[in-house]
C-alpha cells in the first residue's frame, strides 16, 4: 500500500500573523467581507484585509469612479468608509465571527491619526492585524506623501508599531524611484511584513467629450495590466530586506500567486480579479495547493523566492 | 449579505432585436431566473473565463425572463464588451453573478406607468409582465424608429415616442408622462406610480413631473461598476444625503431620494 | 455649391523640430526602418525614431528578449546595436533617402559620451533631431541612473544641448516618485521637448521552471497595459512645463493617439503596437486625421491639452 | 527590406491532426502561399483585430502550401494564444505577416535527410514536398504516437521514432538519423544534406553526428519573437560569432554557424 499524498502545510507566518493560507483578499475589493457571505466560503481565505478605515468618515470623490483599461481598470474611490467607529460598531462583529483572519487597513493624513487608529484597534476582538496604506494614490494629503518618501514612511510604520501591540503589515506604492530604499526604511522600524504593490497612478480620457473617464480624473491602476511591475517589486524588495513580503498585483489565478512566491512573496493578496469572478481568492488558494502537490512541495513557504536567476 | 449567485451561464441564442445594434441574449440560469425580480440586474463576463481582456463583468437589467431557467438581456452594442458579448457563438458558457439589487416595488393597486428612454426600456418588460391583468400604460422613448425593440405581446398598453417623429409621437417620452399624468384623476394620484429607466435627463424630467403630480416615482440608476455586489464603492454617489451604492441599495430608487 | 471640407493641418512643431505629422514610430520598436520598406508607407510617418545608438557596437542581452503579459510585453533586448560608426555608414543613408524626419536616439553610460554622440551626429545629412535616451531600464551603468535623477537628467540634457546645433528631444523614464521635477529640470536645460513615456520596470517568471521569463530577469513593459500610467504623465508633465511633449506608450489606434493628445501631447509615438500590426503608425495618423474632421478641428494642434478637468 | 507582407487571412479551416492537441490552420492568403518558400515561417495574429490580449503575433512554420491560395500551419495548442486560434469559428479574418526569413537550402542533388522532432516537423512536410520525386527520407520522432501527425501521402520515406516505442522505433529520431548517416556510402557523403527542426538538444546532437560524418546540415531555430520584421531585436542570439535574428537573418541557419 502506497502512503496517501499528504496536503501540502499551507500555513504562513508573516512576523506575528499566523494564516491558515496564503491567499488573502486585497483592501479596497472585498469591502467589510459581508458583500460575499453566501457566495464565497469565507472561512477558506487566509485572511480577510477590510476596505481602508479612516479617523473620519470619508465620503469619496464623484462619479465615475470605475474606468476599464486594458486588462486593467482605474479606480478614484476616494477612499469612501464608515470612519473608525462606524467600523467597529457595524462591521467588525460580522467579520469577528469568520473563521479566517481579520486584517484592517487603515489610513490618516498625519501620523499621529495612523498611531490614534492602531491603538484604537489594538484591543478590539476580532482585529488580527494592521495593514498600513500610505500608498493610496487618491488623496492628496497623507497618501502618495507618506508613501513616497523614505522618511517619512518610515515615520509612519514606526508610529503604528509604537500604538499597537497587533501584527502590523506596511502596504507600499509602487509609484516611486527606489522602493528598496522605502521598504528597508520601512522595514527597520520592526513591522511585520510589507505588502507590495499598491496600485499605480494612471489616467483615461474620453476622446469624444474630452473628459478624463475618472471624475477624479487621476486614478490607480490594477489588474492584469500591472502583474510584472508587482512582481518584479517582490522579487527586488524580497531580496534586500529581512521582513516577510506579501505579494499583490494582479493576480487572477493560482498561477499568479505562484509567480509572485517564486519572486519571494510568503503570501498573496487577491484584489481586482475577484470584481470578474467573487470565488477568484478562493479558487487561487486551492489551485495553488494542487500546484504545490504536483511540485511535490510538503508546504507552500518551500516555494518562496524559488525563482532562479 | 448578497443575495446573489454565481453561475456559469450558457448563452442559448444571439438575436438582434432592432434596426440598430440591439441584441437580445438568451442564456440558461435556472438558478438564476427563478430568484430574479423585476428592476433588478446581473454582472456578466465580456467573455469565457481565462480572458483578461476586457476585464470587468458588465451590468445587463434583466429584460424578461421567458420560462424560469431562462434570462433574458437586451443588449445595446456600444464598446469592446459588448461587441465581443453580440459575437459569441451559442452554446458558450459565460460567468453570471445575479440577481443583484434591489428592484421596482409597484403599489398592490392603482394605476402603473412605466417610462424607458432608449435601452432603459429593457427592465420594463420584466416588469411589465409580471404586472399582467393590471392597469399598465408603458411609455417608450427612442431616437428614431430604428432603435425601437418590438413591444409586441406586451401585456400593456404601449405610447411611442421618438426624437424624429420616424415611430409614434415626435418629440420625448417625458412629454407622454406629462399628458398621461395630467390625465390622471386627481383622486388617483396618490395611488398611481411611476417606474421609470432610461438617460438621466429623462429621469430628472420624470421626477420632477411625478413630484409635481404627488405621484410616487421610482428610478432605475446607472454607474460604471466593478465588482456589483457592494463591496468596491465604486457605483455609489450621494443618493438622499449619503452615498449609495446603485448595485446593492439600487439600482433602483425612490425618486425623491435621487432629486430632493 | 458647399466648399470641399478642407483636410486637416497635421504639421507639429516640436521647439526647432518640424513634422509633417504627429505620428512617429517609438525608438527600438522600428529598427532602421529599412525592416519595413514594402511592407509600409515610410513616407507618412511624422518621423522616424531609430533603435538606440551607443558610441560602442553592444551585442545585447541573453535569451529570452521577448515576454508577452497582459496586454503587453517585456523586453530586454539590452540595446544591441551596432555603434555610432556602422549606424552612419550602414544605416543613416537608407533613412536618408525617406521622405520624413529622422530622429536618432542615443544612449551613453556618461555625459560626455552623450556629448560625443551628440557632436558626431550634429553635421549628418539625414539626421533632423537626436532623441537622448536616459531612461532605458535593461543597462545597468548610465541608464536607470540619469532618468531617475532630476540633476543627472539635467546634466546629460545639458551635455546634448551644449554639443549639437540639432533639434534635441529627452526621453524620460516612468519609474520615478516625480517625473514633474525631472521634467522640468531638463526643460530647463532648453532643450527642444520631452518624449514619455519609457517601459516600466517589471519580471515575469514561468512558474513550472521557476525561470525568470527574460534571460536578464528584469525588463521594460510596455503596450496597451501602460496606457493609463503614460497618458497620466503626458497629462502631468505637459501641465508643469513650457516645452512641447510627445506621448508614447500604449497606442494601438488613433483614438489612443488622440487620448495622449487631449491629455497634452503635441504628438505621439506608436511603439509595441507595430509588433502586431506593422502598418499601426500609417493607421493611426490616418484615423487620427478622420477624428479631427469630424471633430471639425482645422488642425491637429487644436486637439492639445484638451482635456476637460 | 522585407520580401513579406501583411494580409488579412481568412480561416477556412481548423483541424485536429493527433491525437493530442494539435490542430492543422488552413488560411486562405494567395499572396503569402505563392511567395512560400520551405522553412519559412509566419506571424499569425493570435484573435482578430482589436484584440488586446494575447497581444503579440505568433510564429509559426509554414507547413504546407497545398494550392497556390492556401496556407497550412500546423500548431500544438500550448498556451493561451494557440487555444485562441484553435477555438476560432472558421470565416474569422486574422492579421498574417508573411512569408518571414530564410527557408531551407537544399543542394540540386545528393541524399536529402529530413529531422523532425516533435512539432518540428511542420516545415518539413512543405519541404518534402518540394522535393518530390528527389530520394528524400523522413526521420521523425515524438513523444508517443499520440504526438504523432500522419504522414500519410508525403513523397518520402519515413522512418518513425518514439520515446516509449508506441510508434516506430523506440528511442530518439537522432538514432535514426546516426543510422542513416553511417548507412550512407562515404563518397556520398559530401553531397549530402540534412534538414532538420525541433528541441535544441536534438539539434546540437544532430550538428555534432553531421560534423562527425561530413555531412551539411541547416537547422531550423526558434525564439520568442516581437515584429518578425528584423526591427525588435528579441529574437536575436548569437549565431557564427556575432548577434544573429532568428526572424529575419533565419529561421534555418547552417549547423556549424549554430554549433560552432
Ligand atoms: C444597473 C445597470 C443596468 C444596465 N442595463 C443595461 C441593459 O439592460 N442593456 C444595455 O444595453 N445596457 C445596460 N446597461 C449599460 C451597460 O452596462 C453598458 O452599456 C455596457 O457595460 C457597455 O459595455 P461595453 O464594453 O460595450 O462599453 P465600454 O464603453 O467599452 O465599456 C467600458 C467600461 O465602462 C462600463 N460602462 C460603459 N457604459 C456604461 C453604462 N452606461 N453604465 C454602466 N457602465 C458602463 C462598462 O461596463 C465597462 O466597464 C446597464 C448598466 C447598469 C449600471
Ligand atoms: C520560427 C518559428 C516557427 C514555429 N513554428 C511552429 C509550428 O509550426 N507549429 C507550432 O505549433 N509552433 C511553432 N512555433 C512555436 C510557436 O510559436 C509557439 O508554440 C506559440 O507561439 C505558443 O503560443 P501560445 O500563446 O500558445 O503560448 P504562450 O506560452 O502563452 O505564449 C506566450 C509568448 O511566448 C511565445 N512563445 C511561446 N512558446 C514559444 C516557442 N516555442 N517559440 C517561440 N515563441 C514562443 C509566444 O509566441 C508568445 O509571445 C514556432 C516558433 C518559431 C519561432
Ligand atoms: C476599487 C479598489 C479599491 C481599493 N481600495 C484600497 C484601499 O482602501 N486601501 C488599500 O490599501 N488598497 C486599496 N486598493 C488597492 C488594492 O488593494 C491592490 O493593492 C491593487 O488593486 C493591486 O492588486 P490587484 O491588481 O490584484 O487589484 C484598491 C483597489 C481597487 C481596485
Ligand atoms: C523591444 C523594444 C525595444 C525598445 N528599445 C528602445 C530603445 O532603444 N530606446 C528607447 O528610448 N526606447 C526603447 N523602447 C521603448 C519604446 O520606445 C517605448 O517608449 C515603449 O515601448 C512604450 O511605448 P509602447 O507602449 O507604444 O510600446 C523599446 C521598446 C521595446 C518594446
Ligand atoms: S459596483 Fe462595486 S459597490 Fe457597486
Ligand atoms: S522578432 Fe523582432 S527582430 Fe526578430
Amino acid at each position: 500500500m502506497s502512503p496517501a499524498p499528504l496536503r501540502p502545510d499551507m500555513r504562513v507566518q508573516i512576523g506575528r500573523l499566523a494564516l491558515k493560507n496564503p491567499v488573502m483578499v486585497a483592501s479596497g475589493t472585498f469591502g467589510w467581507a459581508n458583500e460575499y457571505a453566501g457566495l464565497v466560503r469565507l472561512d477558506a481565505l487566509g485572511a480577510v484585509v477590510t476596505k481602508g478605515v479612516s479617523l473620519e468618515p470619508r465620503a469619496g470623490n464623484p462619479q465615475p469612479r470605475i474606468a476599464e483599461t486594458a486588462a486593467g481598470l482605474l479606480n478614484s474611490i476616494g477612499l469612501q468608509n464608515p470612519g473608525l467607529e462606524a467600523f467597529i460598531s457595524q462591521k467588525l462583529p460580522f467579520l469577528h465571527g469568520l473563521d479566517t483572519a481579520v486584517v484592517v487597513n487603515i489610513l490618516g493624513d498625519t501620523p499621529e491619526e495612523y498611531a490614534r487608529l492602531a491603538a484604537a484597534l489594538d484591543g478590539q476582538a476580532g482585529v488580527d492585524a494592521l495593514e498600513v496604506n500610505i500608498s493610496c494614490p487618491n488623496v492628496r494629503a497623507g497618501g502618495i506623501a507618506f508613501g513616497s518618501d523614505p522618511g517619512a514612511a518610515a515615520e509612519v510604520a514606526a508610529a503604528v508599531r509604537a500604538a499597537t501591540r497587533l501584527p502590523v503589515l506596511v502596504k507600499l506604492s509602487p509609484n516611486v524611484t527606489d522602493l528598496v530604499a522605502i521598504a528597508s526604511r520601512v522595514a527597520a522600524t520592526g513591522v511585520d511584513g510589507l505588502v507590495l504593490i499598491n496600485t499605480l497612478r494612471g489616467m483615461a480620457i474620453d476622446v469624444w467629450t474630452g473628459r478624463p473617464r475618472l471624475g477624479n480624473a487621476i486614478g490607480g491602476l490594477s489588474g492584469p495590466a500591472i502583474k510584472p511591475i508587482a512582481v518584479r517589486a517582490v522579487f527586488e524588495v524580497s531580496r534586500a530586506v529581512a521582513v516577510p513580503v506579501v505579494g499583490c498585483g494582479g493576480i487572477t489565478g493560482w498561477a499568479d500567486a505562484a509567480e509572485h512566491m517564486r519572486a519571494g512573496a510568503v503570501a498573496v493578496q487577491v484584489g481586482s480579479a475577484t470584481f470578474r469572478n467573487p470565488a477568484a481568492p478562493v479558487e487561487v488558494e486551492e489551485g495553488l495547493e494542487r500546484f504545490l502537490g504536483e511540485l511535490g512541495l510538503r508546504s507552500c513557504r518551500e516555494l518562496v523566492g524559488t525563482v532562479e536567476v | 449579505m448578497s443575495g446573489s449567485i454565481q453561475v456559469h451561464a450558457e448563452l442559448v441564442q444571439v438575436e438582434p432585436r432592432a434596426r440598430q445594434r440591439i441584441v437580445c441574449l438568451r442564456l440558461f440560469a435556472p438558478q438564476v431566473a427563478r430568484a430574479a425580480r423585476p428592476g433588478q440586474f446581473v454582472m456578466l463576463a465580456p467573455g469565457p473565463d481565462g480572458q483578461l481582456d476586457p476585464f470587468l463583468n458588465r451590468p445587463f437589467s434583466i429584460h424578461r425572463v421567458p420560462d424560469a431557467d431562462t434570462l433574458e438581456l437586451l443588449v445595446a452594442v456600444v464598446g469592446r464588451g459588448t461587441e465581443g458579448l453580440a459575437a459569441l457563438p451559442p452554446g458558450v458558457r459565460l460567468r453570471l453573478l445575479g440577481p443583484i439589487g434591489r428592484g421596482f416595488d409597484p403599489p398592490a393597486r392603482g394605476p402603473l406607468l412605466l417610462l424607458g428612454g432608449g435601452l432603459g426600456v429593457a427592465p420594463l418588460f420584466f416588469l411589465a409582465e409580471s404586472l399582467a391583468g393590471r392597469p399598465v400604460r408603458l411609455l417608450y422613448g427612442a431616437a428614431t424608429a430604428e432603435a425601437l425593440v418590438s413591444t409586441a405581446g406586451l401585456p400593456c398598453r404601449v405610447e411611442l415616442a421618438t426624437d424624429d417623429g420616424s415611430a409614434g409621437r415626435r418629440g420625448l417620452a417625458t412629454e407622454l408622462l406629462a399628458e398621461a399624468l395630467s390625465a390622471l384623476p386627481v383622486a388617483e394620484r396618490a395611488l398611481a406610480y411611476l417606474a421609470a429607466c432610461g438617460p438621466e435627463p429623462m429621469l430628472a424630467r420624470a421626477a420632477a413631473l411625478c413630484r409635481e403630480a404627488g405621484v410616487r416615482a421610482e428610478l432605475s440608476l446607472e454607474a460604471h461598476m466593478a465588482c456589483g455586489t457592494g463591496a468596491c464603492m465604486g457605483c455609489a454617489r450621494p443618493i438622499g444625503g449619503r452615498p449609495q451604492r446603485v448595485c446593492s441599495e439600487g439600482p433602483v430608487f425612490d425618486a425623491r431620494e435621487v432629486y430632493p
